[in-house]
């Protein structure tokens, strides 16, 4: 095979904006949380129960769980692609990280729905 | 061992000249090779700050024929009168292509070009300052070759970047057909074998010790040209440019007074109203220089040592000084350590621009004194921009002609050798037997030089014989012992040693080979000082002074010619003015005064 | 004339002779007129005239003479020798990330390729006018800090980007390029520049860690330019 | 031109070369992010423990005494801070606000001054 320097996949955008978009919803959910616990919600798992099963919240901790997957899959993807030449050892760790994001995630959506 | 490349064309430099005329060809189809020391951007019409001339009349009425009356004037008459309208009249349309090729020029408010005054240029056959500076802030050279490179990009040309060209090979019959050339990058040695060959090596002004030129600026197609047999015109006349950052020797643009800055002695004093009451601080260079000198001379320089006047822009409103200028506020305060928008700039006559060179007409053909004329071509050879003299100089050039010189003759010498190839289409000339032994034996000589001088302390040595002996004031018998000091430099040259021998990009063979060419300039430019015995434009001597027949030294009956330098003896020889121009009247010999 | 030694740690690599590089300790006397770096290395390529770098407007605006300079890439012509410490030795090492050819000389041939790929010219097919194509002072204005650059490669060479995937990356320097035409109202070409940019590689490996605009010796700033382009690429989809 | 198969050396020295203050923020930014990513699992099963039951909620008060994993929480609280203030500072940059050199230095040295602090402050309290 001829080995030339392929470019031009056009995905650089829309991953530049979703890392954008989800790295707001996460900081809105971290602040909430934040807040959250300051004023004590952690303080017993009664209160702690009732703050995350109520609507709102599970509402927002899905989308944080969502973006929280995708941020860090394009992230860390990044950061593969930025060090990492072979195309072999690239693709092996793109699957390993894809697939290690989405058993985090299905995992914490499952905690969330079971609420 | 050489190996030999064929091409249709190779072009020598490329800077704005080779770069210009590297356009032509390589539009044209042609099979080009462009051999650069550097890569192109980094060639020195990169310096170039104030602007380039065209009578565009985008702010006010002007109009070529006015360009033309000032350029022979700047010229003090020594300028060819047919090379000088075929400037002025192609102003419009090289820049008008460089705007198209997308050089970024300032703009007026109705979306033309912007320009600037300039020394020298003025309207209605020398009536008062013209804008006729087509600028980019301060940076005009900069947009200008990053603009043609760019060009030349989209065009495709082949460039050899860092190969350093050795010498010309001519033919029994006088005939160029290409050069010979070192890669730095392997020291490997390669011949280009061509129809045509153009030399854009632009100018020498490092032959001086002050000087605004880049280290390149080592006079490389002189150098070959001069051991090639071709003679070099007017060499004696050197243009300093007034400010030169003081100590460092940067440029700072006369773009400065053109936007209203003002030259001040110690007794802060606008000393230009009294030597040109006129044009004022926009007088022609040389006779701003000349006053400068004469006021640091009577004591009235500033500074510990007296040595330098202020340059000052303290009165202009701040926005246009970083509007206009902002390339020579940051010069101030890297190189004079001075915040030009509270303090003026020290400034002293510096070198800057070879006003002589390879003889060519305005074609960009080189002509050298022959049988039937004194003015015949030599085939395959073309040259433009500094290292030519076309002549549209003459004893001293106007600033912004420079830049325009290298657009006109750089497209003209492209065009002529596009013509000459497509029109008596030919194959290539052999080479002679002995096209390589004069690369060869200079190469060879280097490399086994044994208790030889230093390059560094030569090439100090000469520099330093031409500041004393060939300045911006000439004496005469400075000028004689000018003659046999550098006659004694030119010997060190020949025993040059270099310590270091290795074949990678082996720079200490690079600046040897380079001293090898300044030499050449240098001894041309004070033989042929010595010799002028009159006052003209950059040349003004001691013994030559102003009288009612001989209007500030010149002397128009014995001396209204061109000299030609061989280096074959030192031999000097003369050749006419070209008084008549291509369509319009003579422009009539007067005194000059701004 | 104050005179005063300056002490160098070198970076020298003769392929020739050298099987690796190595770093050469070196003194040198420079006096009152010695102002920039770049003057003291002419003093020590007299001393030993192996050493090689580049040099040639020593002002500034060639972009020939930049290396690293106690760790930090920059112009030797515009560095000042009043401010390196009396006695404390300078570190002169070559551009970071590219091949060395010798000494302080890099190739710069993957820099140039970069800055050839964005189409560093103008386009525009309409019919040549004859006189200028018109362009507004304020027009004109936008292409202030994009022109200006000297392709020195100080920038691209303080990229850690560059470094990693310097035949994929396009870096600041031809970012900075690719935007100078797409700013410019003459060009026509803005949909394919921005087309042959959006891509994963050539310019969104910009992680906007900023050490181009941190270097570059005439004060640009590619990071600003890069994000324009971002914004134009974010303004095309929706 | 440049020989073919011929090996050069090339400079760089990561621990030589001088990487500015905003450099260094960028730099921790990726470091904290991958942290994250490999302490994924963790912060979830953490977060199971918390919602689970009572029991599993008296559980983790017990877990997260532990010194090691005191440590590893410690650690990925600042992870936290720092890519949750970097993440402002890109956005911010991203509009175009605080992109000169001097501005970007700036914010990258208030990012460190928040997120280190904040970090002792809260890790005490951890502890």
């Amino acid at each position: 095979m001829v080995n030339r320097k392929l470019v031009g996949a056009h995905y650089g955008l829309i991953d530049w904006l979703v890392q954008r978009i989800t790295g707001v919803v996460m900081a809105v959910f971290t602040v909430v949380v934040g807040f959250a616990l300051s004023e004590g919600v952690g303080s017993s798992y009664e209160r702690w129960y009732g703050f995350m099963s109520s609507t709102p919240m599970r509402f927002i901790s899905f989308l944080c769980i969502v973006s929280l997957c995708w941020h860090a899959w394009i992230g860390v993807r990044d950061t593969w692609m930025d060090y990492v030449q072979p195309a072999g050892i690239k693709l092996t760790l793109h699957v390993l990280t894809l697939l290690s994001v989405i058993g985090c995630g299905g995992w914490a959506v499952q905690i969330l729905w079971r609420l | 061992m050489i190996t030999v490349r064929k091409f249709d064309a190779v072009i020598v430099g490329a800077g704005g000249a080779g770069l210009r005329a590297a356009i032509q060809l390589s539009e044209a189809g042609l099979k080009t090779a462009v051999l650069s020391k550097v890569f192109p951007t980094r060639s020195h019409t990169v310096a170039a700050q104030g602007g380039v001339a065209a009578s565009l009349g985008n702010s006010e009425e002007d109009h070529w024929h006015w360009h033309m009356y000032d350029t022979v004037k700047g010229s003090d008459w020594l300028g060819d009168q047919d090379a000088i309208e075929f400037m002025c009249r192609k102003a419009n349309e090289v820049v008008i292509e460089l705007e198209h090729y997308g050089m970024p020029f300032d703009r007026l408010d109705n979306g033309r070009i912007y320009q600037r005054p300039f020394g020298g240029h003025m309207s209605n056959f020398g009536e008062k300052p013209v804008r006729r500076s087509c600028a980019a802030a301060d940076r005009t050279g900069h947009a200008m070759l990053h603009a043609m490179y760019q060009r030349n990009i989209k065009a495709n040309t082949q460039f050899f970047v860092e190969w350093l060209a050795l010498d010309l090979i001519r033919d029994a019959e006088g005939d160029v057909l290409g050069v010979t050339a070192m890669e730095m990058e392997t020291g490997d040695l390669y011949a280009f074998h061509a129809k045509a060959t153009i030399f854009a090596t632009g100018g020498a002004g490092r032959i001086y010790y002050s000087s605004t030129n880049a280290f390149i600026n080592t006079g490389d197609g002189a150098g070959m040209a001069a051991r090639a047999g071709i003679p070099l015109e007017d060499m004696e006349f050197w243009q300093f440019h007034p400010t030169g950052v003081a100590g460092a020797g940067v440029l700072i643009t006369e773009g400065v007074r053109g936007e209203g800055g003002i030259l001040r002695n110690s007794q802060g004093e606008r000393f230009m109203e009294r030597y040109a009451p006129n044009a004022k601080d926009l007088a022609s260079r040389d006779v701003v220089s000349r006053a400068m000198v004469t006021e640091i001379n009577e004591g009235r320089g500033c500074g510990p040592n007296k040595d330098f006047v202020l340059l000052d822009i303290t009165h202009l409103p701040p926005e246009t000084i970083m509007k206009r200028l902002p390339g020579i506020h940051e010069i101030a305060l890297q190189f004079a350590g001075v915040d030009a928008l509270r303090e003026p700039i020290p400034v002293v006559p510096t070198c800057h621009y070879q006003m002589g060179g390879i003889p060519t007409n305005f074609k960009g053909q080189v002509v050298v004194p022959g049988k039937r004329s004194q003015n015949e071509i030599v085939p395959g050879f073309y040259a433009a921009g500094e290292c030519a003299c076309a002549s549209v100089h003459g004893a001293n050039r106007l600033g912004t002609n420079s830049l325009l010189d290298l657009l006109v003759f750089g497209k003209s010498a492209g065009e002529s050798a596009v013509d000459e190839m497509k029109q008596s289409p030919k194959p290539h000339k052999e080479l002679p037997t002995d096209a390589f032994d004069r690369t060869l034996e200079r190469l060879n000589r280097l490399n086994t030089q044994k208790d030889g001088a230093s390059v560094h302390e030569t090439q100090l040595a000469m520099q330093r014989s031409m500041q004393k002996h060939a300045g911006v004031f000439r004496f005469a018998d400075l000028l004689k012992q000018g003659v046999q000091k550098i006659l004694e430099v030119q010997k060190d040259v020949e025993r040059t040693e270099i310590k270091d021998k290795s074949q990678v990009f082996n720079t200490a063979r690079v600046e040897a080979l380079e001293l090898d060419n300044l030499i050449e300039v240098a001894v041309a430019t004070m033989v042929s000082a010595e010799a002028r015995k009159e006052s003209r434009g950059a040349h003004v001597r001691d013994d030559a002074p102003d009288t009612p027949e001989r209007p500030d030294g010149r002397d128009d009956v014995n001396w209204l010619k061109h000299s030609l330098w061989f280096k074959d003896e030192n031999r000097l020889e003369y050749k006419s003015v070209n008084l008549r121009p291509l369509t319009v009247d003579t422009i009539a010999l007067k005194k000059r005064a701004y | 004339m104050t005179k005063r030694i300056l002490k160098f740690n070198i970076y020298r690599y003769d392929p020739d002779v050298d099987r690796k590089p190595y770093l050469q300790d070196i003194e040198v006397e420079v006096d009152a007129t010695d102002r920039k770096l770049l003057d003291a290395l002419v003093k020590l390529k007299a001393k030993d005239d192996s050493i090689a770098f580049r040099r040639s407007c020593r002002e500034g605006v060639c972009g020939s003479d930049g290396m690293n300079i106690n760790g930090t890439n920059g112009l030797a012509c515009l560095a000042d020798l009043s401010t390196f410490p009396d006695g404390k030795t300078i570190v002169l090492r070559p551009l970071p990330g590219l091949p060395v050819i010798r000494d302080l000389i890099v190739d710069m041939t993957q820099f140039f390729k970069q800055y050839h790929s964005i189409k560093p010219y103008l386009i525009n097919n309409d019919p040549l006018p004859e006189r200028e194509r018109l362009q507004s002072p304020e027009e004109r204005e936008e292409l202030n800090g994009l022109y200006e650059c000297i392709l020195c490669a100080c920038c691209s060479t303080a990229c850690p980007t560059f470094w990693w995937n310097p035949d994929k990356f396009v870096g600041p320097a031809g970012l900075l390029a690719a935007y100078r035409f797409i700013a410019d109202t003459r060009d026509q070409a803005t949909n394919e520049r921005l087309d042959n940019l959006e891509d994963p590689y050539r310019l969104f490996r910009c992680h906007t860690i900023m050490n181009c605009v941190e270097v570059c010796p005439k004060g640009l700033n590619p990071t600003k330019a890069i994000g324009k382009i971002k914004d134009m690429m974010v303004r095309r989809i929706i | 031109m440049p020989e073919l198969g011929r090996k050069r050396p090339k400079y760089l020295n990561l621990i030589k070369i001088k990487l500015p203050i905003a450099g260094i923020a960028s730099i921790l930014h990726r470091v904290s992010g991958v942290g994250i990513f490999l302490m994924l699992p963790l912060l979830v099963w953490l977060f199971e423990l918390s919602l689970r039951s009572p029991e599993s909620f008296q559980e983790l008060q017990a877990v997260i005494t532990h010194p090691v994993l005191k440590l590893i929480l410690i650690g990925l609280l600042w992870s936290l801070l720092h890519h949750f203030c970097m993440g402002i500072r890109i956005l911010l940059i991203d509009m175009h606000m605080g992109v000169d050199k001097a501005q970007a230095s700036a914010s990258a040295k208030m990012v460190l001054a928040v997120s280190l602090p904040m970090t002792l402050i809260l890790g005490a309290k951890l502890w």
